[in-house]
Order: C-alpha cells, then sequence, then structure tokens
C-alpha cells in the first residue's frame, strides 16, 4: 500500500453561532451516535459526559437588550503543539497525520486527567461512573463505536467511526479517497438549521474552507497558537467580542450557569 | 517487654506509652483504608474533581509532600557528595521522611488515576515528550533507592546485628552509600523538575504556562531549588518536633544551624530567580498568549496578595532570617523560618495545582470553586497516619539520630554504668570477625 | 546421597523452577493477558456483531410525524436521522425523535397490564391479566352508566376514529383530545367561517410576513424541518409578539416583548388601526357579518391604551399595523409555547380575527383550505374542554400516544366525579397521566406497531404516512384497537372493529381508489405520483417502506363571510400591592413533562443546561435583587395550586417583575427513575374555567 | 552434587510447566456447533473461492460468516449423506436459524479492521493473514483464552508467540509491523475504534 499517492486532509468546522437556537439536537445526535452513556442521577454540567457542550452567552445587557447566544464547545482538533497529546505519559493521545482529528484511545488511557488539565476548552470528559444503560438500550449500541469504562477519558474525534464507515466503502469500490457525502459528523447531519459546516479546510473548494475565512469567522482561543480546526461565525457583533475577551467577568456579573 | 529490640543506650517509653501513640494513627489509617477501598471499587464519582477541576487535593498535596521529602536527597547530597560530616546525624532521620513522603505520594498517585492497573503502560509506551513520564520514571526508581536505603537503618536494629549475614550486608551497602546518595541526587533533581514542568508546560493555561530555557520551562528549575530549600527546613522542623515530643535532645545545635544557613542559602536564590521569572510572566508570557497577567488575580479569592505572601511572606522574610547568624542562633526564629519556608513550598504548590485550575480559560466560563470530599481527605490522612507510624517504629527500633545516645549521656540521662555497657562494643556472645568487622567498619571514611 | 529431601533442598527445588519459569512464556503471556483484561473488562458492554442496514419509518412521538430513517444491525436500530428530501419534516426530526429508539427501553416502560392502588406518588403497582384489567373496566363504564371519556392523545388518527365510534355507542361519551396549541388559530378561524367545508393550513412559503403572537414556529412547531427551511431560506420576514425571550424571539426578525396576558389587546389594538387609519380594504371588514359589533369591540384600544397594557411602545404598535398591511401576503399565527397551553378564546379570536381583516383566508401565501385526506371522517371540530361540564367522567381512558402537549393533572381531575374517577391509561411507559392511573393496560410503544401519521398541523396539504415498527413488539402489550374491541365485545355492542393493520389497509386503498396526490420515496428521494401505482397492495408496500402521500394544492377560493363573534372585551383592572407575579410556563413539545423522553436527554437537560430541568424558575436580575433569590440555593414558589421548592436561574433576557417557569420533565438518573407523579410545575398553574392554564400568578416563599 | 541436580531438575520443572502445561491451564477449548470442511467446498470437488461465501456488502462492510441463507443456496435439500449436512439441513436451513459458530479471529470492540482496503487496494491474500484455513478438513475447537476471552488464534499457535509465519498472531504490534513496511503514517485512531 503505497501512500504517496494519498492526499492529507484537514477536516475542519464552521459553526454559525446566528443559526443555533439551541434545540440540542446536535447534542442528543452525538451522545447516541458515540455510545455515550445517559447521566445518572449525580451527574450535572460539570462532571456528566457530553463529547458536545453547549453553553449559553450572554451579551449582559439589560432587558429588552438582553441577547444571548448558544455557542456549542467540543474538542476543537488542535492542530500545532496540541496541548492534550503532548502531555499524555502512555501515548494514548495522538493527531492523526491524514487526517487531523486528535484521537484519544479510551483502552490505553490510565486516567491521569493530565489532558483535561492541559486542554483550555474543557472539551474531554472522564468516567466517573460505570457507563450504564438499560438492557435494551445496550442492544442499541452503535457497532462502529466502542464503548468506554470507568476511569478513562474521552472526547470528541468528528465521529471517527464515520469515518472509518467512508473509508470502507470507498476502499471496496477501489478508491483511496472517501467521498465527503459519505463522511458528516452526527452534530451536522442532525442540526435542523444546518448550522455547521464541516469539511477538508486544505481543499479550497469545500464550503467549510471559505467559511472559515469569512471576516464574521473567529476561533477561541486562537492568540494561544495552537491553531483549532473549529471555527465560529456570528454576524454580531458583540459575540466576536466576547470571542475576543481574554478573560471572562468575574462571578459576580456572570448569569448563566 | 519490648526492651530487647530497642537500641542499647538510648531511653525509650514504656511499650504501653508507645501503644498509646500508635492505636489513634492506625485509627485513621483504617478509615483512610476504607475511602482507598471505595475510591477503587465503585470509581472517583467519590471525590469532588470533575472534568473542570480534573486535579484536586490530591495532586497538590503530593507536588507538597514531595517537595518537603526533598530533604532525603538534599542532605545525602550534601553529605554524601559534599562531605558535610554534621549532617550525618541527621541523614537516617531525612531518609526515612523521605521514604515516607514519596511511597505516600505514589500511593495517593494510585488511587487518583482511573485505572491503576493500567498505570504502568507508561513503562511499556512512554511518551517522551511528556513531563508526566519523566516524573513517573524518576519517581519510581528513586523510591526504589529510598528503600535500599532505608535497609542498612533497619538491620542496624539490636538484635538484626546478630545476624552476621545481615552486617556484612549492612556494611556493604554503607559503601554503596555515596553511589545511592549521587543516583538519588540525579533522579530527585529530575522528578522535582518535572513536577515543576508539569504546568509550566500547560500552553493551554496560560496562568501556569512559562517560558522554556532549553527544553524545560522555568518552572522546571524554580522546582528543583524550592525543592531543596524547603527540603533541609522540614527536616529541621521534624527533627525538632520529635525533640519536642520524645522530651529529649537528638542532634547538637550546630546541625540546626547548618540546616538552617542551607535552607536559608537555597531559598534566598530561590526568591531570586522566581520574582524575575514573575516579572517575565507578567510582562512579556502571559500577555504574549493574550492574558493581560493581572486578569488572573481580578477574583478575590486569589488576589495579588497570594503573589505577595508567597514571595515575600514566605520567601525573603525567612531567606534573610536564616542567613543572618545572629537570628538564626535563636531557636525561635530558626524554627519560625523554617515554618515559613514549608508553608511557602505548600502555598507555591498549591498555586500551581488549584489556582491554575479554578481561572477560567474561555471567555465565558465561570471562576470554579472546588472543596474536596471526606474520601479525598481521608486518602490522604492515610499517608500521614501511615508515616506517623513507620517513623515511631523506626524511631524506636532503630536508631535515627546517632548524637543521640553521647547526647543522652552529656545531658545525664544515663547512669554511668549503663553508659559504660552502651560503650563495650563487644558483648561476649559476639563472634570474633563480627568485631572486626565492626572495627573495619567504624574506621572506614565516609 | 541421601534419601530424604531437606527443606534446603525443597528450596533449592523452588528456586530452580522460579528461574525455568523466567525462561518460559508464562510470565510474559499472563501480563499481556492481564493487561488485555484491563482494557475491556466486562462492566462495559459488548458491541452487536451483524449486518447493517437502513429502515424508513415515521415518528409517532408527536403530531409532526417527521420521516426517520433508522441504521440497524442485525435488525435493531441503533441511531435514528431525517430522511433528506422529505416533504413533510424536510430532513430534520427533533433532538427527542434522535432518541426514539429508546422509548421501548426507557427504564419506566411497562409491558403488562398493572393495577394502581392508592394516587400519585405513594401509588402501588401490582400486574394483572388482561383479561382482569378489561373486565374491571368495562365493570365500571356500566356503573357509571357509560359516562366515559376518551383522552385521544393524537387526534385525527385512524384509532381516533374507531374511539369516536366506540363512544358514540354509549349514552354519554365524551372524546377529548388534549389541547393543541398549533392549531389554535386554525380552529378560531373554523369557528368563524360560514359554511365551512373544509379543513385550513398555513401556507406559509407563499407568505412574506409573519405575524406570530408568542407560536414556537423555531422551536419545533408544526413539524421542525419545515420551519427551520423557512429559516433558512430567509423568507417570510417573521415578528415574534413573544412575552419570553423564547427560542423564537431570539431566531426571528424582530422580537416585540410584551407583557404576559395581554396579547389580545395588541391584536386589537392592530385592528383598531386597521379600522382608523383605512389600513385595509373596507370590504374585508365587512365581510365580517358582526363587523358592527366587532368595530365596536376594537374601537376603544388605541394604540396609547395598548402601549400602557402591552409595555409595547405605542410608536411601535403603529408599525406593526403598518408593516401588516403594507405586506403583500401576511399571515397571523397564534398557538403560544405548549407547555403554556393554548390562549384563552377572547385572545385566539381577536388574533384569528387579523386574518380575517386582512383578507388572507383561502388565498394562497395566507391560510389555505385543503383537501380532505381519503378515507378519514374529516371532523377536527374543535375540543373545548370548556364545553365539558366538571364531574361529569366516570370512567377516562386516555390513549398511550403522546401529544407533546402539557396538560395539567388538575385540569382532568375537576372533569372526572370525584372520588369515582376511574382512570385507564393505555400509556407504554409510566408517564405523568398514566401515573394517576387505576389500570395500565401498555399498548406497543414508539416504533413498535404499526400506525398511520395524519397531516401535521398548518400543512397546507393533506398528507398520509404510516409508523412502521422497527423494534420488535413486546409481549404483554397491547394495541388500544383490540382494547376498543375487547371493551365493546364486553359491553356487548354490535361494533365492526379491525385490527390495525387492517383499519390502516382500508386508509390506504381509499387513497389509493381517489388517485390524488403522489408519494415521497424516501430511499432514492423520488416523487411518484399515485395513479402511476399498480395496485392498491403496491401502494401498502411502499408506505410501509416510509413512502409519504403528498395531496395535491386545493384551488383556493377566498372565503368572504365569517363570524368573529368577539362582543365587548373588558380589561381587568391589574391587582394593587400584591407580590405576586405573573408566572409564565413555558415549555418545549415533545418534552412538556407529561411524556417520558429517552434518557439519552440528559445531554439536553442535565448534563448541558441547554434546557433546564422541571422546577426550574428564571427570573430578571432584578426580580431576584427584589426577592433576594440567588441561582445558588433554591426558592419555595407558590401559587393557589400548592407551593414547591424550585431551581432560581437569574438571566438578564428574562422580563423583570415576571418568572419563567419550565414545564420540562422532571429531573431523572437512568439509574433511578423518578414516579412521573412528582412536585411538577405544571401542577401549579392554576386552570380557568375555558380550559386554559396561561395566566398564573405566583410568589415566592422567604425560605 | 546432590543439591546441584535438584536445582537442575527445577529449572526443567519450571520449563515443562511454562512451555508445556500453562497452555493448557491457559485455554478453553470450544466445540464449533456443526463440522464444516472447507476443503470440500474449496477442492477441486467443491472448486469454490473464498470470496464466494465470505464477501463485502455494497458499504464495504465484510459479512464474515455467511449467514444460514448462504448455505442454502446450494443446501436446501442434503446434497450427499455426511451426518453434518443433514444437521445443517434439519437444525438450522429448514427452521432458518443462523448458526451460532465461534470466530477464531474476532477482534475486540475496540479494534476497527476492515477487509476492503486490506483486499481492494492492499491486494493481499486471504492467506496472508488466514493461513491454510480455507483448505482444512474439519473445524478445529476454538480455544477461549481464559483470562482475556480472546481466541487463541489472536494471540498465535505457538505459545511464545514467535513465528515466522505472517498468518499466525493478529495482535497489534503486527498490524503496526505490516503497515509500518508499508510505509503507512496512521494515528492511533485508524484502527482504533
Amino acid at each position: 500500500m503505497e501512500t504517496t499517492t494519498e492526499k492529507k486532509q484537514k477536516y475542519g468546522m464552521v459553526i454559525d453561532l446566528d443559526k443555533c437556537n439551541g434545540c440540542g439536537s446536535c447534542a442528543v445526535a452525538c451522545a447516541i451516535e458515540n455510545n455515550v452513556p445517559p447521566a445518572l442521577e449525580k451527574m450535572n454540567k460539570r462532571n456528566g459526559l457530553t463529547w458536545l457542550n453547549i453553553s449559553t452567552v450572554s451579551n449582559n445587557e439589560q432587558f429588552p437588550k438582553s441577547e444571548s447566544v448558544f455557542v456549542p464547545m467540543f474538542c476543537q482538533q488542535c492542530e500545532k503543539e496540541t496541548p492534550c497529546m503532548t502531555v499524555c505519559p502512555q501515548n494514548a493521545v495522538d493527531v492523526d497525520p491524514t487526517t487531523g482529528i486528535v484521537g484519544q484511545v479510551p483502552q490505553r488511557c490510565l486516567g491521569c486527567r493530565y489532558c483535561m488539565t492541559a486542554c483550555p476548552y474543557h472539551a474531554r470528559y472522564f468516567n466517573w461512573w460505570d457507563p450504564e444503560w438499560t438492557e435494551g438500550m445496550k442492544q442499541q449500541l452503535n457497532p462502529d463505536v466502542a464503548p468506554r469504562m470507568r476511569g478513562v477519558v474521552e472526547k470528541c474525534n468528528f465521529c471517527h467511526g464515520r469515518l472509518h464507515a467512508a473509508k470502507q466503502k470507498a476502499a471496496s469500490q477501489g478508491n483511496r479517497e472517501i467521498d465527503p457525502a459519505d463522511y458528516i459528523p452526527a452534530c451536522v447531519e442532525s442540526c435542523p438549521n444546518k448550522a455547521i459546516t464541516f469539511g477538508d479546510l486544505n481543499d479550497e473548494s469545500t464550503l467549510v474552507a471559505q467559511a472559515a475565512k469569512h471576516e464574521h469567522s473567529f476561533r477561541f482561543l486562537s492568540r494561544l497558537g495552537t491553531e483549532p480546526k473549529v471555527y465560529y461565525h456570528s454576524k454580531k457583533q458583540w459575540v466576536r467580542a466576547m470571542a475576543e475577551k481574554s478573560l471572562t467577568r468575574s462571578h459576580q456579573e456572570e448569569f448563566h450557569g | 517487654m519490648d526492651k530487647y529490640l530497642i537500641p542499647r543506650g538510648v531511653q525509650r517509653t514504656s511499650f504501653g506509652k508507645f501503644l498509646l501513640w500508635i492505636i489513634p494513627w492506625t485509627g485513621l489509617l483504617l478509615l483512610g483504608l476504607y475511602a482507598i477501598y471505595l475510591c477503587l471499587a465503585e470509581g472517583l464519582f467519590h471525590t469532588n474533581m470533575d472534568n473542570r477541576f480534573a486535579f484536586g487535593i490530591w495532586i497538590f498535596l503530593d507536588l507538597t509532600v514531595i517537595a518537603l521529602g526533598a530533604g532525603a536527597f538534599f542532605t545525602g547530597f550534601l553529605l554524601y557528595i559534599l562531605r558535610r560530616k554534621e549532617l550525618k546525624a541527621v541523614i537516617n532521620s531525612a531518609v526515612v521522611i523521605g521514604l515516607i513522603c514519596y511511597s505516600g505520594a505514589v500511593l495517593v498517585l494510585m488511587v487518583d488515576v482511573g485505572q491503576p492497573l493500567r498505570a504502568w503502560f507508561t513503562f511499556w509506551h512512554p511518551n517522551t515528550h511528556s513531563m508526566l513520564t519523566e516524573v513517573t520514571f524518576c519517581l519510581t526508581c528513586y523510591l526504589i533507592v529510598l528503600l535500599i536505603e532505608y535497609v542498612p537503618i533497619v538491620l542496624k536494629n539490636r538484635q538484626l546485628r546478630q545476624i552476621p549475614k545481615f552486617l556484612v550486608f549492612e556494611f556493604e551497602l554503607h559503601k554503596l552509600m555515596p553511589v545511592l546518595a549521587g543516583i538519588g541526587t540525579f533522579l530527585s533533581f529530575f522528578h522535582q523538575g518535572s513536577l515543576g514542568g508539569l504546568f509550566g508546560v500547560l500552553r493551554g493555561r496560560p496562568f501556569a504556562f512559562r517560558e522554556e530555557l532549553g527544553i524545560w520551562p522555568s518552572t522546571f528549575f524554580l522546582f528543583v531549588i524550592s525543592a531543596a530549600a524547603a527540603g533541609p527546613s522540614f527536616i529541621m522542623l521534624t527533627t525538632w518536633l520529635v525533640e519536642k515530643i520524645t522530651r529529649k535532645q537528638l542532634v547538637k545545635p550546630e546541625v540546626y544551624k547548618f540546616l538552617g544557613k542551607v535552607s536559608g542559602v537555597m531559598l534566598i536564590s530561590y526568591v531570586l530567580l522566581k520574582s524575575v521569572d514573575t516579572l517575565i510572566w507578567i510582562n512579556s508570557t502571559s500577555p504574549g498568549n493574550g492574558f493581560p497577567a493581572f486578569e488572573f488575580y481580578a477574583t478575590q479569592s486569589f488576589g495579588t496578595w497570594i503573589l505577595f505572601t508567597e514571595i515575600v511572606a514566605f520567601g525573603l522574610l525567612p531567606a534573610l532570617v536564616l542567613l543572618s547568624r545572629r537570628l538564626r542562633e535563636q531557636r525561635k526564629y530558626l524554627f519560625g523560618a523554617g515554618f515559613l519556608v514549608c508553608s511557602g513550598i505548600m502555598l507555591n504548590r498549591f498555586v500551581m495545582t488549584i489556582q491554575t485550575l479554578a481561572l477560567p480559560t474561555l471567555p465565558f466560563d465561570d471562576f470554579l470553586t472546588y472543596a474536596p470530599s471526606w474520601e479525598e481527605v481521608a486518602t490522604f490522612l492515610f499517608v500521614v497516619a501511615y508515616g506517623m507510624i513507620l517513623y515511631s517504629v523506626t524511631f524506636r527500633y532503630a536508631t535515627l539520630f546517632p548524637q543521640e545516645k553521647e547526647l543522652s549521656q552529656l545531658n545525664g540521662e544515663l547512669s554511668m554504668q549503663e553508659f559504660a555497657r552502651s560503650g563495650k562494643r563487644t558483648p561476649p556472645w559476639q563472634p570474633k570477625f563480627v568485631t572486626q568487622l565492626m572495627d573495619k567498619f567504624a574506621s572506614t571514611k565516609l | 546421597m541421601a534419601k530424604t529431601l531437606t527443606r534446603r533442598d525443597i528450596l533449592k527445588f523452588t528456586g530452580g523452577g522460579i528461574l525455568g519459569l523466567m525462561f518460559s512464556p508464562l510470565p510474559w503471556k499472563l501480563l499481556d493477558d492481564s493487561s488485555i483484561w484491563t482494557q475491556n473488562w466486562g462492566l462495559t458492554p459488548k458491541l452487536a456483531h451483524g449486518p447493517i442496514a437502513e429502515q424508513f419509518s415515521h415518528c409517532t412521538l408527536c403530531a409532526g410525524g417527521c420521516g426517520i430513517k433508522a441504521r440497524t444491525v442485525s435488525g435493531m436500530p441503533y441511531s435514528i436521522t431525517g430522511i433528506s428530501g422529505h416533504p413533510i419534516s424536510y430532513g430534520t426530526v427533533c433532538a427527542r425523535g434522535l432518541a426514539g429508539h429508546h422509548m421501548a427501553y426507557h427504564p419506566l416502560r411497562i409491558v403488562h397490564p398493572h393495577m394502581f392502588t392508592g394516587k400519585g406518588s405513594d401509588s402501588a403497582m401490582t400486574a394483572v391479566s388482561l383479561q382482569s384489567a378489561l373486565d374491571a373496566t368495562a365493570q365500571h363504564i356500566r356503573e357509571t352508566r357509560g359516562s366515559i371519556a376518551i383522552l385521544d392523545q393524537q387526534p385525527g388518527r385512524a384509532i381516533s376514529e374507531i374511539y369516536k365510534e366506540f363512544l358514540s355507542t354509549l349514552p354519554n361519551g365524551i372524546f377529548l383530545s388534549s389541547p393543541s396549541n398549533e392549531d389554535a388559530t386554525l380552529l378560531a378561524i373554523q369557528a368563524m367561517v360560514h359554511q365551512q367545508k373544509s379543513s385550513y393550513g398555513f401556507d406559509f412559503e407563499n407568505a412574506d410576513l409573519i405575524l406570530s403572537f408568542g407560536a414556537p414556529l423555531f422551536d419545533y412547531w408544526g413539524t421542525p424541518g419545515r420551519m427551520s427551511a423557512l429559516r433558512n431560506a430567509g423568507t417570510p420576514k417573521i415578528i415574534q409578539v413573544d412575552s419570553r425571550y423564547s427560542r423564537t424571539a431570539m431566531q426571528s426578525d424582530e422580537w416585540i416583548a410584551i407583557q404576559p396576558g395581554t396579547e389580545k389587546y395588541l391584536a386589537l389594538g392592530v385592528a383598531h388601526l386597521f379600522l382608523t387609519e383605512k389600513l385595509i380594504p373596507v370590504r374585508n371588514l365587512r365581510s365580517a357579518a358582526d363587523f358592527a359589533a366587532y368595530g365596536k369591540t376594537v374601537n376603544e384600544f388605541i394604540p396609547e391604551k395598548v402601549s400602557l397594557l402591552t409595555g409595547i411602545d405605542s410608536g411601535r404598535v403603529r408599525e406593526i399595523a403598518r408593516t401588516l398591511a403594507s405586506s403583500q401576503r401576511p399571515i397571523v399565527v397564534s398557538g403560544a409555547d405548549p407547555g403554556g397551553g393554548p390562549f384563552d378564546g377572547e385572545t385566539e379570536k381577536a388574533i384569528a380575527a387579523l386574518n380575517i381583516l386582512l383578507g388572507n383566508v383561502g388565498t394562497s401565501g395566507g391560510i389555505v383550505s385543503r383537501f380532505d385526506i381519503p378515507g378519514y371522517k374529516n371532523s377536527s371540530d374543535p375540543i373545548r374542554w370548556s364545553s365539558i361540564p366538571d364531574h361529569s367522567i366516570g370512567v377516562l381512558i386516555v390513549d398511550g400516544a403522546d401529544s407533546g402537549y402539557a396538560l395539567p393533572w388538575s385540569l382532568v381531575q375537576r372533569k372526572l366525579i370525584p372520588n369515582e374517577g376511574f382512570i385507564v391509561s393505555l400509556a407504554p411507559v409510566l408517564n405523568e397521566i398514566s401515573a394517576h392511573a387505576d389500570y395500565l393496560i401498555p399498548s406497543p410503544g414508539h416504533l413498535e406497531t404499526l400506525q398511520d401519521i395524519p397531516t401535521p398541523t398548518g400543512f397546507p396539504a393533506g398528507t398520509f404516512a404510516l409508523s412502521t415498527p422497527l423494534l420488535k413488539k413486546q409481549e404483554g402489550t397491547t394495541d388500544s384497537v383490540d382494547v376498543i374491541r375487547e371493551l365493546s365485545v364486553r359491553l356487548n355492542k354490535q361494533l365492526e372493529i379491525p385490527t390495525q393493520e387492517a383499519l390502516l389497509k382500508q386508509k390506504s386503498a381509499a387513497l389509493f381508489s381517489q388517485k390524488r396526490g403522489s408519494l415521497h420515496i424516501p430511499s432514492d428521494n423520488s416523487i411518484l405520483p399515485i395513479r402511476d401505482l399498480s395496485s392498491a397492495d403496491d401502494l401498502w408496500t411502499k408506505l410501509t417502506e416510509g413512502a409519504v402521500w403528498i395531496d395535491e394544492l386545493l384551488k383556493q377560493t377566498s372565503v368572504k363571510s365569517f363570524t368573529i363573534g368577539l362582543a365587548a372585551v373588558e380589561v381587568p383592572n391589574p391587582k394593587q400591592g400584591t407580590n405576586e407575579l405573573p408566572m409564565i410556563a413555558y415549555g418545549w413539545r415533545g418534552a412538556t413533562s407529561t411524556a417520558q423522553i429517552s434518557p439519552i436527554m440528559s445531554k439536553v437537560f442535565q448534563e448541558t443546561e441547554l434546557r433546564a430541568v422541571n422546577g426550574t424558575v428564571s427570573v430578571n436580575p432584578t426580580t431576584a435583587l427584589q426577592y433576594g433569590l440567588s441561582k445558588e440555593e433554591p426558592a419555595d414558589l407558590s401559587t393557589i395550586n400548592g407551593t414547591m421548592k424550585v431551581r432560581v436561574k437569574v438571566d438578564p433576557t428574562v422580563r423583570p417583575g415576571v418568572i419563567e417557569a419550565s414545564i420540562a420533565p422532571l429531573p431523572n438518573g437512568i439509574e433511578t427513575p423518578k414516579h412521573p407523579a412528582g412536585n411538577n410545575i405544571l401542577n401549579l398553574c392554576e386552570v380557568t374555567n375555558d380550559g386554559t392554564w396561561r395566566m398564573t400568578t405566583a410568589k415566592f416563599l422567604k425560605v | 552434587m546432590k543439591s546441584k541436580i535438584i536445582f537442575i531438575t527445577g529449572i526443567l520443572f519450571g520449563l515443562f510447566i511454562g512451555w508445556y502445561a500453562f497452555p493448557f491451564a491457559l485455554y478453553r477449548s470450544n466445540e464449533q456447533p456443526l463440522q464444516f470442511s472447507h476443503f470440500v467446498h474449496t477442492g477441486e470437488k467443491g472448486g469454490m473461492a473464498c470470496e464466494d461465501c465470505h464477501q463485502t456488502n455494497d458499504q464495504g462492510r465484510f459479512q464474515g460468516i455467511p449467514a444460514t441463507a448462504k448455505c442454502a443456496e446450494c443446501h436446501a435439500s442434503p446434497l450427499g449423506e455426511t451426518e453434518n449436512e443433514k444437521r445443517l439441513v434439519d437444525e438450522y436451513i429448514t427452521p432458518n436459524k443462523e448458526i451460532p459458530w465461534l470466530v477464531y479471529s474476532r477482534q475486540p470492540d475496540n479494534a476497527f479492521f476492515s477487509h476492503a482496503p486490506h483486499v481492494t487496494l492492499g491486494e493481499m491474500k486471504c492467506e496472508t493473514c488466514h493461513g491454510g484455513h480455507g483448505t482444512t478438513e474439519v473445524l478445529r475447537p476454538r480455544q477461549t483464552n481464559r483470562i482475556s476471552g480472546y481466541s487463541r488464534d489472536i494471540w498465535g499457535a505457538s505459545i511464545s508467540g514467535i513465528s515466522s509465519n505472517s498468518w499466525e498472531g493478529m495482535k497489534m504490534d503486527k498490524c503496526v509491523r505490516c503497515h509500518g513496511d508499508n510505509g503507512r503514517r496512521d494515528g492511533c485512531v485508524a484502527c482504533h475504534k
């Protein structure tokens, strides 16, 4: 299998915050696609398992000028000096050289959680509990994604199981390149407002590559120099300003929690 | 009833009293064991850590304990490598404390990780770029070194010495000591440093991130030096504490002064470097990442006072005290300063771990708070109890402070004939060659 | 050579043995295997191996009836997505639908008939035989001399007709359905239209302006996909009159924040401007038989007064009126939040009347009439709970479907004969209503049985589709239609009730005979005219394979005669000096606490605080300050229906002096499924005589 | 002298345990539900190729062991008079039940392996990984590792785990080596799901 012919992809996303109305379809689709277990009673925003977390961010104006946007936050697939990868003591995290996807191998992970402290996006989740499903729901797990065990870290990997499927479909037809239509992450697929664009950032022709270049597109904490591959987009000036703010409001003035 | 085990020529309390002292610690030990069981068997939801506060009190205290345990390697270094004889008086105690600190830390880490059964994978598939890998390797190796260093102390026990083979073994080990000290120093240098590097490399945590000097972030070196400063102080304090508890004089005053001086010298250099580092961070590193440093101190709970306390109150102040001969002479200043140094280390490790995690990174993050669960506290208390017991037992049955005998004699705690008996090195039942060996041993230059 | 083995020898031997083992694979193999064991130990479930396939069906979790595509592993669905190009749902499924396949295995799923002793949260369940459950029910129907009601959660289905047929054989059988918010406007208009002959829908696709009075257009209104598609298309322009910063308000082109409960005044105010400023052709007004009375009613609502009542600047009111009048094809929609329930009758009329004034009834781009669906007795007569006398129902049978709308228990309760009301639930899971039942005869759950999907609310053309089962029907569950047959037999009624499949086959046959409309085939996303089909069976197979039938559009004829029936509207003077605040109960269609949702929805309610769980109230910072509330500690919220501990959320988007209370499912963990009839905001809501519960006032008690 | 002998015997005993006895303790033997001869089908008698029964579907998913329906294509009624074929028809084909085969080469859930890229793109022969399995006369019992639950074939027949045969052992290092030799640069997730 010579690889020289193989093109290097750089998968990325652009999320149009103006189109997101926080319906939650992406979060649910993500959990189902990736066999993320449902919450136990004691789980909450801080210790729960969601590969795709959504925060409500307010413009802190007074009623009726007050507005808010929903900001979906998940693994931003950092390209350079990927913080979580460099710190993992036993190579459970790596950046796939052919896709740019930051992979996490829970079966290798020892659960030291160093990567979680390293991630500025809080996009990594630890299995504080043993996963639980009802007997019936266990039969309904996605066969393309391995369920994780207690005590390991997991995170978004752009629905890598779907990339596997797309790859083997292409391969069986004798192609090395997948059909982009075959590889669409669950969140993108499920968004009713088509707020998320996904694709290869290296390929200038793709919508995502163009959207990423738009003047209203931005990335969170891009100044850390880790080159995240998830872009956000908003016409609203205050939203872009918020994204640029270096640090949070002190918690007197913070409302959503 | 355990007289025959207690070293000759020293006073120990009655076995009953000793038991009374041990029992409460044992209770604590059992409580800790239960907490550990819960965390291992049922999962880490027993802790109050969460996805944002992924490190908690365990990591913080591990870092502290390991810094305080640094006394072992640093004293060893001074004694065996730089040949500072006066430290012979505390080296044994230092080793035991080191052993306790390190074994305790490793134990807590094993509870802290989600899959302890897979912890050894780090040796099988190490990621050489990770500071944690460095830490894991050095910690494990150094723990082994400490164990080896601990053996002769045990073997010094009066009964064990009866077995000739042990005696030979112990003697051989003693010749090994400088080598071990060397290895220990080398290993400690790296893991103390890597522990600092652990946070210095966190590009995603601008509060902790530091520029690199060579291949390591500046915190690497700061941790080494601060540990070297805290170690002696901690030995000083513990020894003094043991003296208070046992109501005995265990080491000569100059030992304390020397320890104090060493601590002072290391500390002042630390304070200088730390200040330089902080200035660089405030003026270049942090703003370079787009985070004006002052914003980190915006929240009430972690204001700039914390920075001041760390550098001035717990750094500069004790350093000056320890460096001034006049103040060093006076015990209250000496130990006061020692106490400040240890608190300083503790605060510094707290800032690196807890504060780093409490601070938000995303523009819409909240400032986080965290309080450990009882299981977390109990697990750490387990280490404390275990340390107390191990130290007490070793103190009772082995010679932790070689000067004790002589001093107790000077202080007239022993009757003449007791001293005479203890002075006689060859009991009638002792084989001839043992005596020769021991003479040889006494004459060997260390 | 000594014959005896000494201890020493044994040591030697063992030593040698160990050395030998060291030079064998044993230690390394054991290490390898044990490490493998730690990597996939038994505490995590094993994945299924088997052929992967795709199946098409339709969602029954609410009246939307979206088309769904399921991926299955050896026949078991493991993921649900939309069907691209689907003419009803436009490839979209809501969050709840995405997790629909879990519902059959919900922790609170019940698969055998049960009897409940004791009511509410302290009721005990005992399994009983189907026979005894049916006998008991029949017995009660006889005893209460047939004063029986059936609460149909999704009216308009084939089973609904069976229900009605069955009820008609009983002296006083009452057909009920949970109040739907979405067709409120249509029902109001149907009531106004003279000699109405057909059902109506909204022709949003050809409209250029929607003035929505609190309709959750972008929060799964109608079919979620339809509204999203419009949103992405950018037309029509949407003005949202909403007392909350709802999902729709957030996404609409213009949000007009209005004081809760004053919507009708705005509507009347706009009408007033239509007349006084001659913004509309007079003939439109004249088309109303009672225009004189109506004119008098609106007369007093001058913009200034409206502004005073609604808190909307009078200039803004004028703007709205002018924008409406000046746009080509405007539609005015009401039908507020599914949690808060419909507006009161007056408000509905006032809002619906605007459409009549704008003359858009029976015109494309407005409110369009549509063909009746072949085979269905089209009787979409509005069910007004107010028309049913209190304490009149002896036996209540609650259909098992999910309405998707909230229904306060107190509303049901006041219609029951006190202490004698006998309730039978056909719900597949233990939900808010079934938790009050005496008997539970579980019907097959979502995707477990064949179901028909009637036209979703407000759709401009009639549609028909089937929900083909993707899951094996579980032992012990009984189709509702079979329950009714059994009952009619026990009550020896002469009724010919077919099986579910036969019933639906009839419908499909009727559809085929009409030769009208066309099919959408999901597998290749193609459109196939009915007349091209070879046989009725052919149609049936296609339908069972997930095809959906869409009717032709009816040639519109503008309707020209109405009776608005809006006599004088009096304005109550606001209560002075009470610390009571208006409480807006809000929900999300499909997840309004009366329904159960998949445990995986915790990703929306619990692990992300995207939607507030039941028992969460949001207040403006100023309000919080005023009442000493903070998001840290809970508060006691009290209405005339009782008091409940609530989580307080401080949110600047909430109107000062107003409480927003979430009607979502109760917080639950998969390992501890709670009895649904617990503390529930919905039960705090004050139900008025006309069967609505929008206007509740509540106050915080000092904690 | 004597003690030396004892020591040596100790060593020999240890070696015996580790090399010979250990595998018997480690693996549990499970008989296949039905006997099947690949040889009869693939030999000149049957003349079939592997892919006649083991196919990938349109999605490129390898179907693994064929479903009973596949067998029924030829064996709707017995062709010969062997006991096994009779059982096949009576117990599985007629009642249309699937045969609960025990898979020799089943990988764990966290491993992703697809035949398509290896066979179609990589042009690898079945024998490279499955050896002579296609020509075996009988189905040997599957040996299940008591600790890991894996089939013995994953580690390889020889307990030492060392073998020159490309088809012996299906552990990760083997995949990694082959990928490396073919100049592939993959991340973990390329083969882990």
